[in-house]
């Protein structure tokens, strides 16, 4: 869920844009270390975030047919830990709004923290929490939950931070920040629970898949 | 060309005025019409970037057309999705590139895709991906992975992938290319093994030598059909293919040498390889 | 291949250089946001419309295609507004200004999707990516971003043939199979490019890589002139909006 | 095979007691000797996982033998890092897949990196691009996205990188492979261009019919060289082809059939394309 170009006042725009700015710098940094450690990560860099990219662009089948959803935030997390992601969900966000007019440049700073901060993190804790809990099962048991967890829990809370810029942006006249987010949330929410849902299994299938490879 | 030649069977597949073209270019085809004759192997012809692959991906339902009818055993298609499937069951697209068909881990599990998608049961799916595994040699690598196999193994998998779904006709897109000159006679007498089993294959090449001594039937492709009929006459006839931008064939020309010379005696057969002209010689 | 990215190589405007395009569709932008939105963002979107369809000659159906997904997201969200929930109404009614901020809200976002859509069509990326570490970013950055440009392509094409073969053999024919033949997919994708990484990294070395991957950039001039002219539009657009605005 | 002939300048580039192998694999070559002699071209003949991309690969530094030296005019390359650079500017190598090479969206972008990597300044630099464009035909590509190339376009511009770098050798990995007719042509023609202004190219191919007629020189190779000499000569020899897994091509075999029907003059050169024989016959 890509908030548009011009959807957000400037003011707004602008504070999500400084709220984003350390975890990108952050993330750019650990990234130009990697570089400069080793020259070979720049191609591996460049392939993973071209995989993020497609991934992002593949279309999840959905009740409500094919939707834009931020595909793989959770499982990028998985594969890349956080502070890269968010580098390169940077990165793979510019490329929708310039390639696809999937969301804004204004609002990229909003979709960045949503998208590639709060997802990827969340993501990840809820991975290595189920990961911790369910260390008894086997492991394959054990890593199907956890990367089915990733992926729903960072999709679902990209989708409620979304919801609640929106809510912050566009206060409801009675029920205030808090009715507005009901409303956007509700609205949203018809394509992206089950989005969610079938993101998680998917990506089951792909992290099955590789780790029988 | 008539609907269905009231002397054979009919056709097992068509089509019939069939336009295509992709966004933002010129239409590749306009009003085309083909046959392909049940079994036996029908070559495509073409320049790189005539319409070969559209044309393979058309039969296959892997594209639909903007206008016209594909037909399977004399009857339309319907459109929309269900006739797609329903093509693509009967129609087996094998891709060059084995890589773009093979993402399991394993053969057999690569090759049961299709029969496990089609909904039939781990018995019967089991069974047909044994037959698929047996018709090409390939039970012995049941249960490696397909990243260690060699290239010529991997296209021999995709196959395998494609013949499980015990298609009514065989679409292979370049099945020699990149394949050294022991790995065409392999892939060949495979081929050659099915079509002896009664399959219709269509297959896109641009080794005119190939088609000249493999194929009984070609079609000519290049934004359209040039040409259509039996390989020895199409092929011959330099001027068709120039049209075509392809090269001629050995075959001939050495044919008309061996006519020339009288090296050749009436109603035999000329030598459709460097072997065995060469035996001929002798 | 992408719409937004193969109209861009053919746009007049592509030897125009990405700042003079940014200058003014930036412009016409900021414009959008800031101003009243009736009738600055009308304005807005109407007088970068002009340019983009104009002397740009961007195809106004392949522009209409890729803004209908901003557009539905606009339209979805101004909907909210429409409504009030928790007032003294009951749980859900009709806000009476909803109308007018929905209106508001949407008119100035479309203006503003409009902006962007045209600097994207008229401004291929392989002619602003080089230009990003004159800039100040990093060099390894956007070495890593240009990198990540060409090879999505690549990777693009790897998915859309094994995405056309897993159809073929009834990958997409029902939910069930959908969700495995995604997975097995999306797997490919991510074991092929790395291979794809490995390769190139071993085809660069051929070529002399050792770390830096700097090219010649070609030299589009930036003439100042250029510059402040890009601007007068939205100058203009400011202020013929404030002294309409003035007089309503 | 002796170090330098005393006759002829020494060759550009040799390899001495060559061994190398895979990790967990038997050694692909032991003591291998071969010398590219300069100008021309040399044709590396073998099969699929015979080893030719691997002799390429030492050829051009993108491997390092095991043991053994790799001498580029007479002199051995410096083993470690400094020599393998040294060797890779002399000897540039084209992969087969294009994709393998190109990293930059722009064609002009990408064919600079050689020339502006080995710190050339601008002007210079813009030369040799220039250059290296025009040889290829490029001129009106090169502001064109490499990503909405054709195939055959991708292939000419990763040459044009490496011509940038103006190597003493061009090592290519089947340059035609995945060409059309017409686009091995074109392809030749662009080679023999090179070659006309003295290039030495070492090119592997499978494709026997092409070495026979277009390379001065073949190096059979199959774990190992198995024959190397003048390309009419080791290509008649069909016990040497089988050896190598390869098969006959059709310029021997037809040239002795023109003997024996005394179509061919004493000296007259035989025909070496179908196109050569049918003009033969008129």
């Amino acid at each position: 869920m890509h908030i548009a170009e011009g959807f957000l006042p400037p003011a707004q725009a602008a504070a999500w844009t400084a709220a984003a700015a350390p975890f990108v710098v952050h993330g750019v940094h650990s990234l130009t270390r990697a570089v400069r450690a080793d020259p070979e990560a720049k191609l591996l860099l460049g392939a993973s975030g071209a995989f993020c990219f497609v991934l992002s662009a593949l279309k999840i089948p959905s009740v409500t047919g094919s939707s834009s959803h931020p595909t793989g935030v959770g499982l990028g997390a998985v594969l890349f830990r956080p502070p890269v992601m968010a580098a390169l969900g940077t990165v793979t966000l510019l490329f929708q709004a310039l390639l696809l007019a999937h969301g804004g440049l204004t609002t990229l700073g909003a979709n960045v923290f949503s998208m590639a901060v709060v997802g990827p993190w969340v993501g990840y804790a809820a991975y290595r929490s189920v990961r911790a809990l369910a260390s008894r099962l086997p492991e394959q048991t054990s890593l199907g939950a956890g990367v089915f967890a990733a992926a729903f829990a960072a999709s679902l809370s990209t989708y409620t931070v979304t919801s609640l810029q929106l809510a912050l942006a566009f206060p409801d006249a009675a029920g205030g920040v808090a009715g507005a987010f009901v409303k956007f949330a509700t609205v949203f929410s018809i394509t992206q629970i089950p989005l969610s849902v079938v993101e998680g299994l998917v990506t089951v299938v792909i992290v099955r898949l590789l780790s029988t490879v | 060309m008539t609907p269905a030649t009231a002397t054979g069977t009919a056709p097992v597949l068509a089509v019939r005025d069939l336009e295509f073209g992709y966004a933002d270019a010129p239409p590749v085809f306009r009003g085309l019409e083909l046959e392909v004759p049940t079994g036996g192997v029908l070559a495509v012809l073409g320049p790189n970037g005539g319409g070969k692959t559209t044309l393979l991906r058309l039969l296959a339902g892997s594209l639909a057309p903007k206008r016209g009818r594909v037909l399977v055993d004399g009857e339309p298609v319907r459109p929309g999705r269900r006739g797609a499937a329903d093509l693509r069951r009967r129609v087996q697209l094998v891709f060059q590139d084995p890589d773009d068909q093979l993402f399991s881990a394993s053969v057999r599990q690569d090759v049961s895709f299709g029969p496990v998608n089609q909904g039939l049961d781990r018995r019967e799916a089991a069974e047909r991906v044994d037959g698929a595994l047996a018709a090409l040699g390939l039970e012995g690598l049941a249960d490696r992975p397909v990243h260690l196999l060699s290239y010529g193994q991997r296209k021999r998998v995709a196959l395998a992938g494609a013949l499980a779904m015990r298609p009514s006709v065989l679409v292979l897109d370049e099945p020699t290319a990149g394949l050294d000159p022991m790995g065409v006679e392999a892939m060949l007498e495979t081929l050659d093994g099915l079509r002896a089993g009664g399959a219709t294959l269509v297959v896109s090449t641009h080794d005119v030598d190939l088609a000249y001594r493999w194929a009984e039937r070609v079609a000519l492709i290049d934004h359209g059909l040039l040409a259509e009929g039996a390989a020895r006459r199409v092929l011959a006839d330099r001027d068709l293919l120039s049209a075509a931008r392809l090269r001629p064939a050995w075959g001939p020309a050495v044919e008309r040498t061996l006519r020339k010379a009288g090296l050749l005696a009436e109603g035999e057969e000329p030598p459709s390889t460097p072997e065995e002209l060469a035996a001929l010689l002798r | 291949m992408l719409t937004i990215d193969a109209e861009a190589y053919r746009s007049p405007w592509r030897t125009v250089h990405p700042a003079v395009k940014g200058v003014l569709f930036g412009g016409l932008l900021v414009c959008a946001l800031a101003l009243p939105a009736w009738p600055g963002a009308a304005l807005a979107g109407a007088v970068a419309l002009a340019f983009g369809l104009g002397p740009a000659r961007v195809p106004p159906r392949k522009l209409l295609r890729t803004g209908l997904g901003p557009l539905a997201f606009i339209a979805t969200g101004a909907a909210a507004l429409l409504v009030s929930v928790g007032g003294p109404d009951g749980p859900i009614a009709w806000d009476p200004q909803g109308a007018a901020r929905a209106a508001e809200l949407t008119g100035r976002a479309s203006a503003a999707v409009v902006c962007q859509l045209l600097f994207a069509f008229t401004t291929p990326l392989a002619d602003l990516l080089p230009r990003l570490s004159r800039a100040g970013l990093p060099p390894a950055l956007v070495e890593v971003v240009a990198l990540i440009y060409r090879m999505l392509f690549v990777a693009l094409d790897t998915a859309r043939r094994v995405g056309a073969a897993q159809a073929g053999r009834l990958g997409y024919a029902n939910r069930r199979n959908r969700v495995r033949s995604l997975g097995a997919l999306g797997a490919a994708l991510f074991v092929r490019s790395y291979d794809r990484a490995a390769r190139l990294q071993r085809g660069l070395e051929c070529r002399g890589y050792t770390g830096a991957l700097t090219v010649l950039v070609d030299d589009i001039p930036l003439r100042a002139s250029a510059l402040a002219a890009a601007a007068v539009p939205a100058v203009l657009v400011a202020a013929a909006a404030l002294t309409l605005g003035a007089w309503t």
